[in-house]
């Protein structure tokens, strides 16, 4: 049983001739989701299923992800705290603020949060961000998978409140949530235009990547804020 | 300019934080404050404002690290509170409506199991549902069928196997748990009833307490259900035509839960597109009634009935087809 | 030439009847002779030839009228006789199969209900299924949760709402409901247990009792189950993927049904394929015996175990991967 | 309200400003399986919903149906009788032996039975006519509705010895049941070709005609038996 480091906390683990993407287990011996716990050179990792996963399907899609062991991080549409979970094991020396906007979710979300040190609850509408303001610090990296049909303008006036300079964006577009019935590849090119020249924010996109198989419709997206 | 963060209120010149008014240093007071705190003339930070360096430079916390875990302890702690408090009636109402259409779903299939089941031992019985569970319960096996039974001739003459006594008592037992989802679902139906002429009383005046509180289930709370336009809570759970409409420009779907009102259901089908707007429209009406004021006002109904009523004599025969 | 009617036999001579012995007129009999009768050196009667005419001839009934009447009254009591005969053992065990099934359907949606619903009360609990239905019946609101219950200290730090007297009633009643469904469940299955020990013995030993009873409701009875080749067997239940094979040209479903045995669900995934196939095999073979000796044959599962062992030596490790 | 006969027994009935098809209820006041009753003129009819009857969806195709009042009929794949009993309707005069495999929907069949005079039952197999050949005789027509893949012998066999010179068969192919994966036209064609070239039984093709809307892949087909 090997482990291979992919970037800061993301790793490759090869168990029964078969490969896996996982995360260093902050918590050894439980499991978040229902997840498999597996043991690689003396530590656990916690499977991190790409399909259910948009951030762990960029890893699989080769994209490089920019979050580090420290960074602080600004998650929008946290939801049960799947993906925040695998987060807050990359970021050992960092925070993740996770932002949901449904309490019964937020209901389960806080039960991990119970558990785990280095997660913010907030519960709170992404579309708003003056209403978390008082709570959240100039962040690292945004990331952010919402199901809304204004996803591009969702990312560019969080990231215009709270992304350092030359901070990064990690952006999942959902083509299904802006436009039901419209091509897909024709969504995420408008989606994209948006992001690079309609707000306030100027992002240098770089990379992009469509998500199938692991998630139908989808594009993930890398990019270094230049401007706000 | 003053700002306001979770540990407290700055004075900003010229970008420069001057002053900081600290709150209480307690978990419980904090929380608290995230949830409702509001000082006159303080704005949030500003795009790009460091909230984490004057926490720290005013000595509220010693580090990083107790600013860390302090804002944890809160962040949790205020969710929690908000947890505990968006548990309004409204999603009691919720829970109980969905729990009534889980308990219809379970009890045809066991009923429709049932009917197999039983129906080897007594094909001719022609009962269904929640009939069939009483009689199996009451008596079992055909054998047990008194004489002055409506069914104990065509009990004797039945070409049905025999049932042997162990799967008797099976068949019983199956029969008697349903039975008892029937007089569940009786009660949750009642408490639904109580429940919403208590907060949504002309929502139920118009709509019906089981339409009304499953209206209210499908937008996540009665206040959200009251903002709606009309033109949506007419087609509400009307998804799959909605859909396939979106998909392939289908006809738009003309009604969708509201489809179930007696008013719609017992028209004929030309009057039930135009009744259906007019109905949606008083529940949007009734929504809005219970949210602002909560007292019942009879004149919605009235004015729904003169209006159905213009509708069924200015349309009393069904259009002329090509 | 003889030739066998549902009223007599006729006697043919160059295609002409010549004579004709009748049967009894009663309708009992006629219709227990239209399921077993057998005439030695009798045959059906061969194309084109009107069967309805010589019982006029032969003044087995009176006119057509009286043909019609007759052959319907023997024939729908014919059918109610195989009816009532069909109904075998196998019968029984696949409704009993078959409420299982739906019960653990309606067990598991109503239970995922008491989760959300019990959820707005007390969310840290974290039971599911049985334990939350038994856990709800016993305690109800939180407050009645004792001082020595492991749950205790959860339930007293919960952001969960209250829960008002009434809905307490509710939700326990929904809980007591949904665990008499899982004793019912209980009871049902120890009765397919001692059902499949004795029509299905060698089946019940390599399967096991519930595998071994699906696979008897799939297939509709014992004995045609005993018909089916083994590799029909090996993907039945698999209908989905056995389906997108055939429609798209994907991998043809390697096990179907009997994937859930603890032999294939035991062993490493790269074993599994061919312990199916052996599986199925001896499955096969055990249904044979079930159909044509009755007695358990312990050679099957010894046979079987070897099998799984060979396999289990042959391929200890994951083929390479290019 | 007025209802118009198109052939012996079926009628078109006006309701509502909605034209239906129905046949006359024998048994007036009680319905069959669910189906609305409705009054024309002093009479009863029971409305005949051409997408649970592949007989009423011929009528709705314009096929000219050869049952006639005094018509003995042998209908093979009666199932639970939903179409037998329209069929029953039609043949005052007539008879139907209603052929059918399962035990368990002839429980059903049976029950029909037993309220009207006209149906014989019989729990056989369409695919060995000698096992009921003891019981059925000449007939004016044999109507089909097997789900079984080879629909056109099963057609053949049972009109070769059941049917009368020149009597009448009446077909539905379900193309599926035939192959699960091939196209439908081509199944049909080689279905129609195998009843007119390959058995002893010829047939003389009047008419046929793709059931759609009200059954896909399924095709109607009227033929004359000309030699057997």
């Amino acid at each position: 049983m090997a482990a291979k480091e992919l970037s800061d906390g993301i790793f490759e683990v090869q168990k029964s001739g078969k490969r896996f993407i996982g995360t260093k287990n902050a918590v050894p011996g439980s499991a978040v989701y229902g997840e498999r716990l597996v043991e690689a050179e003396g530590d656990e990792y916690r499977i991190w299923d790409a399909r259910r996963s948009k951030l762990a399907a960029m890893v699989l899609k080769k994209m490089t992800i920019p979050i580090k062991r420290d960074s602080h991080v600004l998650y929008l549409g946290a939801a049960s705290g799947t993906t925040v979970s695998h987060v807050s094991d990359i970021v050992t020396d960092g925070l993740v603020y996770a932002v949901e906007f449904s309490p019964r979710t937020m209901r389960e979300l806080i039960q991990l949060c119970d558990t785990r040190p280095n997660i913010i609850p907030i519960l709170a509408d992404a579309n708003h961000p003056a209403s978390y303001a008082h709570i959240v610090e100039q962040v690292d990296v945004v990331f952010q998978d919402v199901a809304q049909p204004n996803q591009a303008q969702i990312a560019s006036v969080n990231c215009g409140q709270f992304l350092k300079n030359e901070g990064h964006l990690l952006l999942s577009i959902k083509a299904r949530s802006i436009d039901t019935v419209a091509n897909p590849a024709k969504v995420f090119k408008e989606e994209v235009k948006k992001l690079e020249k309609e707000f306030d924010t100027k992002f240098q996109i770089i990379k992009k990547q469509d998500l199938a198989p692991f998630h139908e419709d989808h594009l993930g997206l890398i990019a270094q804020m230049v401007l706000r | 300019m003053k700002i306001i963060t979770w540990y407290g209120v700055l004075t900003l010149e010229d970008n420069v934080v001057v002053d900081c008014e600290l709150f209480n240093k307690d978990v419980e007071e904090l929380a608290e404050g995230l949830l409702q705190r509001n000082v006159a003339g303080a704005h949030p930070p500003e795009a790009g404002f460091d909230i984490r360096a004057p926490a720290i430079s005013f000595y509220f916390v010693e580090d990083d690290r107790e600013y860390d875990s302090l804002l944890r302890d809160v962040s949790i702690r205020a969710g929690k509170l908000r947890i505990s408090r968006t548990n309004t009636p409204d999603m009691r109402i919720i829970q109980a409506v969905e729990a009534l259409g889980d308990i219809d779903d379970a009890a045809n299939a066991l009923s429709e199991r049932l009917s197999e089941w039983y129906g080897l031992h007594f094909p001719e019985l022609g009962f269904s549902s929640e009939q069939l569970a009483r009689f199996v319960k009451e008596h079992g096996a055909r054998s047990n069928i008194p004489v002055d039974d409506a069914m104990f001739e065509k009990a004797s003459s039945s070409m049905g196997a025999e049932l042997p006594p162990a799967d008797e008592e099976l068949v019983k037992q199956f029969a008697s748990n349903i039975c008892d989802m029937y007089d569940n679902r009786h009660s949750i139906e009642e408490s639904i009833l109580r429940n919403m002429e208590e907060i949504a009383p002309n929502l139920t005046n118009i709509a019906g307490p089981l339409i009304g509180a499953r209206l209210i289930s499908m937008t996540g709370g009665l206040e959200r259900l009251s903002q709606l336009p009309s033109s949506t809570v007419q087609v509400m759970g009307a998804s799959r035509a909605l859909f396939k409409h979106l998909r392939s420009r289908a006809p738009s779907p003309k009604h969708g839960l509201i489809f179930n009102h007696p008013l719609i259901k017992n028209s004929p089908w030309w009057q039930r597109g135009k009744i259906a707007r007019a109905l949606a429209a008083k529940i949007s009406l009734a929504c809005r009634t219970d949210v602002y004021s909560g007292e019942l006002s009879p004149a919605i109904k009235v004015g729904l009935e003169k209006k159905v009523n213009s509708i069924k004599s200015s349309n009393p025969k069904p259009p002329a087809r090509e």
